[in-house]
């Protein structure tokens, strides 16, 4: 039981981490991407270090600990990242139909803060 | 695993040269970050486990931070 | 093998960066890579086939299939004195962009030919 | 073009010998002759199981404490290069305030990165890890404080305190062992205790605690001028 669960965490965290790469390739623009390889890598991550931590039970503490970290950084992160990039004035794709940040960071400060 | 070191060696080359090429400074840092950490890892691979984590903390984050401010107060790109 | 030659081709990068280039900070990044190939070639030296890292964790480990521990503590000591000089290197940078105001080495009088 | 073409020549023949030279050191072999004794008598002489900590602290004590110094000299020369030297400050530059997420999340994670360092370098004889990484964590944990809000200050004179007090104990401490018997610097006149315990191997644990605590002064002294030189507030303390 406890294999099972230990390796379907595995392979789960797997695929998700292979799917955030993917997206990272074929994705249009970089605020896609970054959704792609930030949500996807954090579950995949997280996933995988608790299957981990199941298979191995002296780690699963260690584990535990490791995974709240990925949980509680990556997307502080990358949040910082996509305001920075959102403020610079990095283009959106063209094929973009909502865009939401724009009143509310205001029109006249995209791309003036450098 | 033996070509592991190899193929860590050949990214690590490719990216300094990268990053001594590169006309943007801020860019040229983060590949220099980038050399950092694979030498840390490369240090892992080498069983020495107290290096790596000085590497790691030390050359791949404080330095990084140390030359962004450095760029910051002077110019962006070279030339 | 692989080590020696990466460490080797990486202070050969430094060399010429320090060399060839003329903004100050691509020079500054060019120091930093010859610290750093010295490091991996030090610590490549003590290094033994199939060696545990010299620790003692648990009772029974066989002392002569360790690798060497000097190198590794000359280079953590060497890392932490690299990462202060440099910021004592940026910050002369700092100061000479504040007087010339140019990073190019050209344009500074009497630091290079 | 032609000054490319030189050094790179001069540059090749530079790896071309360090080739040949190497040569005669093959990679993987064994080529001790002090760390075969480090090894071997290590563990009995100063009772740390971390070979590294015991050779950076005792066996080169005295190395490691010059190497602090130059550590300490770095950094007032950052220090003096922005204060004492540096031009009159330009105005206020405005800064871009974070976001809600990132104030949070850096006011959540800044303790556990204290922590953290606090346990490197605590278990600096019996893992990996030690006085400089521990230390190095800490002050990137000031530096996240520096990134999430801008107007922060950290008490220099405090600061300095720790630092001075620090590098007073490791000095004290060698000092102490001249007085012993064997009267050497640094000698370890605590108690060894038992392999893989937290309180062994006498004095080793307290000078990498406070070898530790002066990188952390250090390197957060060398991140506070940095960061007040782009701030520009330096001047006003």
């Amino acid at each position: 039981m406890r294999l099972i669960l230990g390796y379907f965490l595995l392979y789960f965290g797997a695929i998700f981490l292979f799917l955030g790469a993917f997206g990272l390739i074929r994705l249009p623009d970089l605020y896609t991407r970054m959704q792609a390889s930030t949500k996807s890598t954090t579950l995949g991550a997280f996933a995988s270090v608790l299957g981990v931590g199941i298979l191995h039970p002296d780690w699963f503490v260690k584990c535990l600990v490791v995974a709240l970290f990925i949980l509680l950084t990556a997307p502080v992160g990358s949040s910082a990242l996509m305001r920075a990039a959102y403020k610079t004035g990095v283009p959106l794709d063209e094929r973009t139909t909502v865009d939401d940040a724009k009143e509310f960071f205001g029109e006249e400060e995209k791309g003036e803060a450098k | 695993m033996i070509y592991i070191s190899w193929i860590l060696i050949v990214l690590m080359l490719v990216l300094s040269i990268l990053s001594i090429q590169l006309k943007n400074l801020i860019a040229a840092v983060v590949a220099m970050g980038a050399v950092s950490l694979i030498i840390s890892l490369l240090f892992l691979m080498l069983q020495a486990p107290d290096v790596a984590m000085a590497e790691a903390s030390i050359g791949a984050a404080l330095t990084m931070i140390i030359y962004i401010i450095g760029i910051r107060e002077t110019e962006r790109s070279e030339k | 093998m692989s080590y020696y030659l990466g460490s080797f081709l990486l202070i050969a990068i430094g060399l010429y960066t320090v060399i060839i280039k003329k903004n100050l900070i691509k020079i500054v990044i060019g120091l930093n890579f010859i610290a750093s190939g010295v490091n991996l070639l030090i610590v490549s030296i003590g290094y033994v086939k199939n060696g545990t890292a010299p620790i003692f964790s648990k009772i029974g480990i066989n002392p002569s299939a360790m690798v060497d521990p000097i190198p590794q503590a000359l280079t953590l000591t060497a890392i932490v004195i690299d990462a202060s000089e440099l910021a004592l290197a940026v910050a002369f940078v700092v100061l000479l962009y504040r007087h010339y105001g140019t990073l190019d080495i050209k344009k500074i009088r009497s630091l290079k030919w | 073009m032609i000054r490319k073409i030189v050094y790179s020549i001069f540059l090749a023949t530079i790896v071309l010998s360090l080739v040949m030279f190497f040569a005669a050191f093959p990679f993987g072999q064994n080529k001790m002759s002090v760390g075969e004794y480090y090894l071997n008598h290590g563990v009995a002489q100063t009772g740390a199981s971390n070979i590294v900590t015991s050779v950076v602290v005792d066996y080169r004590g005295f190395d490691t404490l010059g190497e602090v110094s130059v550590l300490f000299g770095a950094a007032a020369g950052v220090a003096i290069l922005f204060f004492v030297l540096g031009e009159n400050r330009r105005k206020r530059r405005e800064q871009v305030a974070p976001n809600f997420i990132v104030r949070v999340g850096s006011r959540i994670i800044f303790p556990f990165i204290l922590l953290f360092g606090t346990y490197i370098f605590i278990h600096g004889h019996l893992t990996p890890g030690g006085g400089f990484q521990g230390g190095a964590i800490i002050a990137s944990g000031f530096l996240l404080l520096y990134l999430a809000y801008p107007g922060t200050t950290v008490n220099r004179s405090r600061l300095s305190m720790v630092e001075g007090l620090a590098g007073i104990t490791f000095i004290v401490l060698g000092l102490y062992g001249l007085l012993m018997p064997e009267s050497s610097f640094l000698y370890n006149f605590l108690p060894k205790g038992e392999l893989n315990a937290l309180l062994s191997s006498g004095i080793l644990p307290i000078i990498y605690i406070a070898i530790g605590f002066k990188v952390a002064a250090e390197f957060a002294g060398i991140i506070d001028d940095m960061m007040c030189e782009v701030i520009c507030r330096g001047g006003e303390k």
